[in-house]
């Protein structure tokens, strides 16, 4: 065979396939595949397919393109061309792990300030969704707002990702795990250590401190910071019962009937997922609820009844409604005589009016309060008295001990307030005293883990400056770790190991899904290396060999620190020997230890028997509480809540949380001062107006939000915004940068004086919803609203028999098979948009940008609509004394969908089980579809807004947005566009990810339905109700959302609809006839409504 | 059928130029009373009632116009029932799948369309039109003031010019027959100087 | 009567007085308004350019007010096109014989504002390198578009009437192309425009069977055209009136649009017109009489289109539907009202001027109630279509819709577009179509009974 | 100066000529974006004619996910290196596969590919906005080489089939219709992808009036019902008229089989309904 070498492409078209293998066929064919300036291998023709002609003669198209070398003309034109990619077989195969099958793992995320119990799906190795555990009994398979956010976290491109850093003299330089080790080890070895970390809960974290703390020979003092202190709530506890209780209350509103709360429990402040569920249960069982709040918060929204109150006079309400209650009941326990001093004084007749609280039916409001628990309480049920937030003044929470205690809601089974665990929040005092030991120079060395005192606290910059070594454990440069000596990278809770306590008696396991991205470390397994290079006992083992392949991180490829490698005890040992030494003798131990953690890593979560609440009531001993006189106050006050979507801005740089809108006031990505519309109108003040906030000598620029329900006088900030190093995206401001942690000064400032005074600047805020009032539009969201005759008989299938319409249209397309559905119980919707994040996550929906709300292009597919009304005739501004419904508003799938039919270009159609698909590779974009929505649920991609997944479009004008979008792509490596953009990985590989020009809507994750039909198509059995569901029903935690197939009579939703169906009606659907398949439950207004609201 | 005839005829005509409309019908009129039947005549405007005179019959277009509509409703109407209903039924909006009062406005269309179509091709065939970059006229006055009634040779040309002089032409042309409607080539006829550009 | 007339009207001296802006240099203004239209018409393309690379987020629209200028100003040219069909083929069956003195322009009319509106349908889509896609192609996804949807109704609507108003235009030119094609001077320039114009008449040589067939032609295209016109504006009428949308579903639009086509269209006429026969001095073939006949029908039109606004509140007000009341509440006193105010001033209060028969002769006045008329038609469609999306049947998402700098450029530029195309036709084809011309005026002297009195 | 018109009458076809090529031409534009014959050079020339065809393995013994999932996989190198441990030794390619199992990367056109395995380039790969399921196409009975053609007779992987969309509805009509080829008593009468699935297909049977009408008691196989055909035809339209059934399933009677097309004459009994939501998400 003689050897020919290949020149011109002609050659290549006859070669026969026997030769194209041999060494100088491959040479000639690459070196002709780069003359033409093709990268990937050559392709080569190959002779026909017997019997099927090829148009061109024996030339495939690549061969084509590469003879005539148009191929760069037709790279640009063929928008099909094959983008050429690579195979990566694994090594060995994995057990159980085929590729395209999602796997869940059980973890806890503490994400949302408390620890809660998740199940992550992950996907060939990426997490991609987090889903509720659904074996945990706190969260029952439902996840916050914030824990299904933190998701968005991991992938975060501003994480530290080049390994633990050294702060030299210009800034932080790159260093090893061992420098930083050892350094900290030599300064571990004297001198007084501080230790700073955040909540300590669960088994092995507490015996991981403890075992610190012994091990450091009394050297080490470890103290909690927590930005928003409990330490109030925890004094006044230990006046009213004497005892010194480790941990705050978790209220269990499942088993109340009535809550009373004297500001807001469901908002950043106290709540956490267990309050939400418990609200949702609250709501099934007919429970009512009752708030005394200054502003509108987000359980004001959902009060019954609810009373305006000045926010230093709250206190008092609270005593007022305690002597009523005592009253009452009778029985020993009586008022503090101190208090009940102060109260005559203050009561010239009626107190209620004292206090200046607006009668409620004619009656004042105080004693409506108390003779509703009162009532509550007779009729044997339980309820729940709560304080707003943890930082409300010590007398108002000294007053709801009284009350929870008269009340009985502190003992027996039925305990409503039970303490929240063993171990959760220690006393913030000792946080406070730890820092003034730094700043006095006691503590030779700090170790920050896991917490950011630097942001919460005014005083931890200096202390931090005073200390000689300060080592911070923090995934990022934020406010303390761009102070700190070493900075250790902490990994993100889907990347460790760890454990909590979600409530007294409930432990949930942490494990990680993924390998960690960058060259980080757990945070305790930084604690443990630190103790084994101070040379402690217990703390190190002896290193082994440095194995073959070392593990690589996942994004930057760099190999990751091996605790067995370092000698260091690996904290994934430590906490399986803590779990086997101390959960399993509680649980019910299985046959040995391996088969027992196995079981639990796959469950999550343990229950141990809890310890019994007090069965006696205990005394109230609160009469030696001191109590500031009550004095009227005058001027504005400042009430600092923390914000409804970043808490306390831990999260900040997630773009999620930032363009989500707040529950109340819709605002996205800014803070703002809500004011009162009565002040508005004295003040000359409009939305947005730039105000200049006068308080406790300190000047602050705030755009003003006019706020309906707020009480006048008072001014409301927000915490957790403003963060100057939490990363790009939280830096993304039009030059609002406002922190309200300085005037805060953890919790002696909750409520301030203050002044404001107009600047005349005017500042345009991000909202996603322009109008409050429901203007007359027939829409009977709550039973108050006469007139609206409810859809007659809601039960599926039988909304509409053809003669039963009007309809132009004979035909009735039968649904032989599922027929999918939803019903929205109003009552239980608190607006806590946690159905908006999750359905962002499942649904690879990008982030759009300040501008682009404002613009009214936000992409959220699902909304919450929160609608206000006031009674006919109200006083003078009808926007003090507001009703509130929140409507979670989506794509209804409606059968007589209007989008469906107008579509020119087939790109949406209905299909047989009932759901309204948009196509999105058929849109063209004429956007009638949108126009033709009623419920305006559909939503347009403007912009090429999936490319800007390193952060949201931004202020940037267009041309500028084309620049950097060139340079995202200019980056030429795989690796560097993921170190730029690693948020590609999140993406939920079972949704089309939009371009450009495309319409988009809820399709009822279509994607989790075919996983349906697929499961029946290969077990040939029918799935259970509520296996599978769509991604807000599935997060939501006060089971609002429920969703299933029509046509199984056995299916939750179509029971809901029985039990219900009296107050079922369906949006718009009397008035356009669009047969829509979700239902909406009334809200109840339980006897306190009033009639046809005003129009605005 | 007059058109056929004349073009078959084959040998030249003589054609009298008229100045006014009235002059030319008037001679219109005597050369049919005459017993001429191949008349050929050129005018600027569209001179009403003039086919009367010339006897010539309506135009046959208009009887082609509405059976093209027709057939373009009955057309479009089967193309959409084929797509929506045979090849891929879908379900949009609740509506049925043959919801045919949906259809009306693009069967509408359609038609109209196929009828405009038809009926310009019927002109551009009747005419003859087709782009002839070097299209003449007999005389280039005719398409502006100028009135022209050709009739054939027969034989004796000058007693055609005297007649066509009696009649009040202004002046009298050799119009070649066979490509009548064409060129007219000037060489072969006596005594006729080429006319003026 | 009309002023004394200048001397008697000859054959040659109508084809001198039509045929001499052809052959003379352009002048100094038809050369600045050429550059500055051609110069806008650029805008319009780069317009087009921007939103292909950038993205439809370019323009004012949001998710809820997702048409506005794009779709108001696609309707507005919709209705442009219009008059010139009524002008030409309805008045033709109506054998009102004063119509040869404007059908030519009107027509021309017509013609370049469909080629404006014809592209608005493929450059208000998010993808436009996808909209074949709305055409009936065979493709081998084995899909097509969706017969149901009036998008699909209008592309069926455009492409018929496109393609029938431009036939019967070119129909028209024939004659007048040979016309022209006889009178080319003999120089270098002068061949070349006979050969040009000898194509263009596709060798038309006006026997007398010629043109009996093309009189029949035209006839019949008449008898077509008027249907087509009048589907086409009411498919137009449709796109919106099918939808959901408060403001938009009312069974009066086709009408209401048709009529409002015919209003807007003769505006624009007027506005062209005038302009036009002092610029080449026609007055003695486009006459005064014209103008007035043309504001008579134009004063019966908006007096139609007036009605129609009375019945879009009353059924309103009568429907009870919160929606409806909503709106057009809104429309008189929400934020925008302004739009709607000036829309009723420019529409209805300019046109009573048109009662005085003096006024009606007064070429400033036509001037200015034109000038008003379109801009009114202009924010007739505006309000309808950003007025009606801005205050829907949900309030959560009620938003304010404003214009971004590229909605002005495109607005700016599609009247580029339309200008340079007329200001071309100026300068290629006779302005009034020289054939019907003389068959009107030189009537007189032989069939003395149907010497056309209101002619003279 | 020519006159155009006899240029045109003589030379006729020239225009005929170019017209005709214009249509050829766009026929073959609307076709030519697609695949077909696409067969890259991979790292090592593995030949499936060598293992497929010679030495009859069978596919799914190296593409096991293939009947279980949604991707077919790609054999990892612990499956190649279970034979060529011990075979083959000799071939050069198999030496290559040893040297990269052996070093743990290997070099390619200037390309390290680390991880020990080898990179193939990937030949069949449908848009992102399509999602195919090897497992319903394989438990369905969709032999590997209706759309991977022939390659047991592949030295190289070449990509057989055009894999667009018209070719993919062309088998998703023709598979869609009640009473599949293999209609067995018992066996759920509708083989249909994309619009019922094997529980929500028993289901529908029970609701769908055709097939309730067709089983009567007797069990439904393929003779019996083209056996019935007559006779049943005219009764099945009383039927559907006496209970006013107007909207049954859209069928489609070019579908059907043989054995049915008697029976269901009339076309609008055939459900051909592919629902988008089939492949698309």
């Amino acid at each position: 065979m003689t050897t020919r070498f290949w020149k011109a492409p002609e050659d290549l078209v006859q070669a026969a396939p026997a030769d194209e293998f041999r060494p100088e066929v491959a040479a000639a064919i690459a070196e002709l595949r780069s003359a033409h300036g093709i990268d990937q291998p050559a392709c080569t023709g190959e002779l026909p397919v017997p019997g099927d002609p090829a148009l061109l003669a024996a030339v495939n198209r690549r061969g084509f393109l590469q003879l005539t070398g148009a191929a760069a003309v037709f790279a640009l034109a063929a928008c099909g061309e094959k983008h050429p990619d690579t195979l990566v077989p694994p090594a060995v195969q994995v057990e159980g792990m085929s590729p395209g099958e999602p796997l869940h793992y059980a973890s806890v995320l503490r994400a949302a300030g408390h620890p809660v119990a998740v199940a992550v799906k992950t996907y060939d190795g990426r997490p991609i969704k987090i889903e509720g555990n659904p074996d945990c009994p706190v969260g029952r398979g439902s996840a916050d707002l914030r824990t299904q956010a933190a998701l968005l976290d991991l992938y975060d491109p501003d994480r530290l990702q080049h390994g633990p850093q050294q702060r030299g003299a210009d800034g932080f330089a790159a260093t090893t795990w061992a420098a930083l080790d050892a350094a900290v080890g030599a300064a571990l070895k004297q001198g007084r250590v501080g230790l700073l970390t955040g909540p300590v809960d669960g088994p092995a974290r507490r015996r991981l401190v403890d075992g610190l703390v012994a091990a450091a020979g009394g050297r080490l003092t470890h103290a909690v910071f927590e930005a928003l202190p409990r330490t109030a709530e925890l004094r006044a506890r230990q006046q009213a019962w004497g005892d010194r209780p480790a941990a705050g209350r978790q209220y269990r509103l499942d088993r109340a009937r009535l809550l009373v709360a004297f500001g807001d429990l469901l908002g950043g402040g106290l709540a956490g997922l267990g309050e939400q569920v418990g609200f949702g249960e609250l709501r099934r069982n007919r429970g009512r609820v009752v708030v005394v709040e200054p502003t509108l918060s987000q359980l004001g929204t959902c009060a019954d009844l609810r009373v305006r109150c000045a926010p230093d006079r709250l206190e008092w309400a609270a005593w007022g409604v305690a002597e009523l209650v005592a009253k009452a009941l009778g029985g020993g326990a009586a008022l503090p005589p101190a208090i009940a001093r102060e109260l005559d004084r203050v009561r010239a007749g009626d107190l209620s009016a004292a206090l200046g609280l607006r009668a409620v039916d004619g009656r004042p409001a105080l004693e409506a309060v108390a003779e509703a628990l009162v009532a509550n309480r007779r009729a044997g049920h339980a309820s729940v008295v709560c304080a707003g937030s943890a930082w409300s003044p010590a007398g108002l929470h000294l007053a709801v001990e009284f009350l929870n205690g008269a009340l009985g809601n502190l003992h027996g089974p039925q305990a409503t307030a039970a303490p929240a665990g063993a171990s959760a929040i220690a006393d913030g005092g000792a946080a406070d005293d730890l820092l003034t030991a730094c700043k006095r120079g006691e503590i030779a060395t700090l170790i920050v883990a896991g917490c950011n005192p630097v942001h919460g606290h005014p005083a931890a910059a200096e202390a931090l400056a005073a200390v000689k070594l300060v080592v911070a454990v923090a995934d990022r440069l934020d406010e303390t770790a761009s102070l700190a000596h070493w900075v250790a990278p902490a990994a993100h809770d889907l990347e460790s190991w760890g454990d909590a306590e979600l409530r007294a008696g409930v432990v949930a396991l942490q494990q990680p899904c993924v390998r960690p991205l960058w060259d980080v470390r757990e945070v305790e397994q930084s604690l443990l290396a630190f103790a084994a290079a101070a040379g402690w006992a217990g703390y190190a083992q002896p290193a082994a060999k440095p194995p073959a392949a070392p593990a690589l991180s996942v994004v930057s490829r760099a190999p990751l620190w091996d605790a067995a490698v370092a000698g260091v005890r690996s904290w994934r040992e430590t906490v399986r020997a803590a779990w086997i030494a101390q959960v399993r003798p509680a649980a019910q131990p299985l046959a040995d230890d391996t088969t027992w953690w196995s079981a639990c890593l796959a469950r999550g979560v343990v229950e141990l028997p809890a310890a019994p609440a007090p069965a006696a009531a205990p005394t109230f001993r609160g009469d030696a509480a001191r109590i500031q006189p009550f004095a009227a106050s005058t001027g504005y006050q400042l009430v600092l809540s923390a914000s409804r979507t970043l808490r306390d801005g831990a999260s900040a740089n997630n773009p999620w949380l930032q363009e989500v809108p707040d529950p109340v006031s819709k605002v996205t990505w800014d803070n703002y001062l809500a004011i009162s519309p009565a002040d508005a109108q004295r003040e000359l003040v409009g939305e947005g107006a730039v105000v200049a906030l006068e308080v406790a000598g300190r000047t602050i620029e705030a755009p003003v939000h006019v706020q309906d329900g707020q009480h006048p006088g008072t001014l409301e900030l927000f915490l957790g915004w403003g963060r100057t190093r939490a990363g790009a995206v939280a830096a993304l401001d039009d030059g609002f940068r406002i922190d309200a942690f300085p005037l805060f000064a953890r919790g002696a400032g909750a409520i301030q004086a203050a002044a404001i005074k107009p600047t005349g600047r005017t500042y345009e805020l991000a909202t996603t919803q322009f109008h409050d009032r429901l203007a007359g539009r027939p829409m009977p969201l709550d039973d108050s609203m006469a007139g609206h005759e409810l859809a007659p008989k809601w039960v599926a299938g039988t909304d509409g028999k053809p003669g039963g319409r009007l309809s132009l249209w004979r035909t009735e397309h039968a649904y032989l098979g599922r027929r999918w559905g939803m019903a929205i119980d109003l009552d239980a919707c608190t607006g806590c948009n946690a159905c908006v994040v999750a359905c962002s996550a499942e649904n690879n929906i990008p982030v759009v940008g300040r501008d682009e709300v404002r613009k009214n292009r936000e992409l959220h597919w699902i909304r919450i609509d929160r609608y206000y009304s006031s009674a006919p005739g109200a006083d003078q501004a009808a926007r003090l004394d507001v009703q509130v419904v929140n409507q979670p508003m989506l794509c209804l799938h409606c059968d007589n969908a209007p989008c469906e039919v107008v579509c020119p270009a087939n790109a949406t159609m209905h299909n047989d089980q009932g759901v309204s698909l948009q196509i999105y590779n058929r849109c063209i974009g004429t956007r009638y579809c949108a126009n033709n929505c009623p419920y305006k649920v559909r939503r347009f991609n403007w912009y090429e807004y999936a490319k800007y997944r390193a952060g949201p479009v931004g202020a940037g004008a267009p041309l500028e947005r084309v620049a950097r979008n060139l340079v995202t792509e200019g980056r030429t490596t795989a690796a560097a566009e993921l170190t730029h953009a690693p948020l590609q990985l999140m993406l939920n590989p079972e949704v089309t990810v939009r371009s450009m020009g495309v319409m988009e809507k809820c399709n009822f994750c279509v994607q989790r339905l075919r996983t349906v039909r697929d499961r029946e198509h290969a077990s040939n059995r029918a799935l259970p109700d509520g296996a599978i569901t769509t991604a807000c029903a599935q997060t939501c935690p006060t089971r609002a959302i429920v969703f299933g197939d029509l046509n199984d009579p056995a299916s939750a939703v179509v029971r809901l609809g029985e039990a219900e169906g009296h107050r079922a009606f369906k949006a718009l659907d009397e008035e356009l006839n669009t047969r829509p398949a979700v239902a909406y439950l009334q809200r109840r207004r339980g006897g306190h409504a009033h009639g046809k609201e005003t129009h605005p | 059928m007059a058109d056929a005839v004349r073009t078959a005829g084959g040998h030249g005509y003589i054609a009298g130029l008229f100045a006014d409309e009235g002059s030319f019908v008037a001679a219109c009129r005597a050369a049919r009373a005459a017993g001429h039947t191949d008349l050929q005549a050129w005018t600027p405007w569209p001179v009403h009632g003039l086919e009367e005179v010339l006897g010539l019959e309506r135009s046959w277009i208009g009887r082609a116009v509405f059976p093209a509509i027709l057939i373009g409703f009955v057309l479009c109407t089967g193309f959409i029932y084929q797509l929506t209903v045979e090849d891929w039924p879908v379900v949009y909006g609740g509506k049925p799948f043959a919801a045919w009062q949906l259809w009306v406005v693009p069967v509408l269309e359609t038609g109209l369309l196929l009828g405009a179509v038809v009926n310009l091709l019927a002109v551009f065939h009747t005419c003859r039109l087709v782009p002839d970059p070097f299209a003449t006229l007999p005389d280039p006055r005719l398409s502006d003031d100028r009135f022209a009634l050709a009739l054939p040779v027969g034989g004796d040309a000058a007693a055609v010019c005297a007649w066509f002089a009696a009649q009040g032409a202004e002046s009298t042309l050799a119009v070649d027959g066979e490509t009548a409607l064409a060129r007219p080539r000037f060489a072969d006829l006596p005594g006729q100087e080429a006319p003026h550009a | 009567m009309s002023a004394p007339r200048e001397p008697e009207l000859t054959a040659r001296q109508i084809t001198d007085d039509l045929t001499a802006p052809i052959f003379r240099l352009p002048s100094l203004q038809w050369v600045g308004g050429f550059l500055t239209a051609a110069g806008l018409a650029g805008l319009f393309g780069l317009a087009i350019l921007a939103y292909c690379v950038e993205g439809y987020g370019i323009f004012g629209v949001d998710n809820t007010v997702n048409w506005g200028n794009d779709i108001g100003s696609y309707v507005f040219w919709i209705g442009i096109a219009v008059a010139g069909t009524l002008v030409s083929s309805v008045l033709l069956l109506f054998r009102q014989r004063w119509r040869t003195g404007v059908n030519r322009a009107t027509e021309a009319m017509t013609v370049f504002a469909i080629n404006i509106a014809g592209i608005y349908p493929l450059i208000h889509t998010g993808r436009p390198w996808v909209d074949y896609w709305l055409l009936p192609l065979p493709n081998d996804l084995s899909l097509w578009e969706q017969f149901k949807s009036p998008i699909v109704w209008d592309v069926f609507a455009i492409t018929g009437y496109a393609t029938t108003s431009v036939l019967f235009f070119y129909l028209g030119l024939i004659p007048d192309f040979a016309a022209v094609r006889d009178r080319c001077p003999d120089n270098r320039f002068g061949r070349l425009q006979r050969l040009l114009y000898s194509a263009l008449s596709l060798g038309w040589k006006g026997t007398a069977s010629d043109w009996r067939h093309y009189e029949r032609a035209y006839t019949q295209f008449a008898w077509v055209a008027t249907p087509l016109v009048v589907g086409m504006h009411s498919t137009i009428a449709t796109l919106l009136a099918v939808s959901l949308v408060p403001g938009w579903h009312a069974s009066v639009f086709p009408p209401y649009f048709v009529s409002g086509a015919i209003f807007g269209g003769l505006a624009m006429a007027m506005l062209l017109l005038i302009p036009l026969r002092s610029a080449f001095s026609l007055e003695r073939y486009i006459t005064i009489d014209h103008l007035d006949r043309l504001a008579k029908i134009m004063l019966t039109v908006g007096m139609i289109v007036l009605y129609v606004y009375v019945t879009e509140f009353f059924t309103a007000w009568y429907s009870e539907s919160a929606a409806e009341q909503g709106q057009y509440w809104y429309r008189l006193t929400g934020e925008h009202k302004a739009f709607f105010w000036t829309m009723i001033l420019c529409n209805v209060v300019s046109i009573q001027l048109l009662w005085f028969r003096s006024l009606r002769r007064n070429l400033g006045v036509l001037l200015l109630v034109a000038f008003m008329v379109n801009a009114g038609m202009w924010l007739e469609r505006y309000n309808i279509v950003v007025l009606s999306l801005e205050r829907d049947h949900l309030p959560s998402k009620w938003t304010a819709y404003a214009f971004t700098g590229w909605d002005y450029i495109i607005l700016s530029g599609s009247f580029g577009l339309f200008f340079t195309q007329f200001l071309l036709f100026c300068r290629v084809a006779p302005v009034v179509s020289i054939a019907e011309i003389k068959a009107t005026l030189l009537r007189r002297g032989r069939h003395g009974a149907d010497q056309e009195a209101s002619h003279g | 100066m020519i006159n155009p018109l006899h240029l045109l009458r003589r030379f006729w076809f020239v225009p005929a000529l170019l017209v005709a090529a214009g249509v050829a031409g766009a026929l073959w534009f609307v076709n030519a974006f697609h695949d077909r014959g696409y067969a890259p050079v991979q790292p090592i020339a593995y030949s499936h004619k060598q293992h497929a065809g010679d030495l009859r393995i069978d596919c799914q013994y190296c593409h096991f996910s293939a009947a279980t999932g949604k991707h077919a996989g790609v054999p990892p190198m612990s499956v190649c290196l279970g034979c060529h441990n011990h075979v083959g030794g000799d071939k050069p390619e198999v030496q290559k596969l040893l040297a990269i199992a052996e070093k743990g990367s290997y070099e390619a056109n200037g390309v390290t590919y680390a991880g020990g395995v080898v990179h193939w380039q990937r030949v069949h790969r449908l848009p992102d906005h399509v999602y195919f399921s090897h497992q319903w196409h394989v438990q369905g009975g969709v032999a590997c080489q209706t759309c991977h053609g022939p390659v047991e007779e592949m030295t190289t992987l070449r990509q057989y089939a055009t894999l667009n969309m018209g070719w993919c509805l062309e088998c998703h009509r023709r598979s869609n219709y009640v009473g599949g080829p293999g209609l067995v008593a018992g066996e759920p009468a509708t083989f249909t992808t994309g619009t019922a699935d094997n529980h929500a297909t028993i289901a529908r049977q029970e609701r769908d009036p055709v097939v309730t009408f067709l089983r009567q008691g007797q069990p439904a196989t393929a003779a019996g019902v083209a056996a019935a055909a007559p006779r049943q035809l005219d009764r099945l339209r009383a039927f559907i008229a006496e209970k006013g059934l107007k909207d049954l399933p859209q069928w489609r009677a070019a579908d059907l089989p043989e054995t049915h097309k008697a029976f269901y004459g009339e076309s609008r009994l055939m459900n051909a309904q592919t629902q988008c939501s089939t492949c698309h998400q």
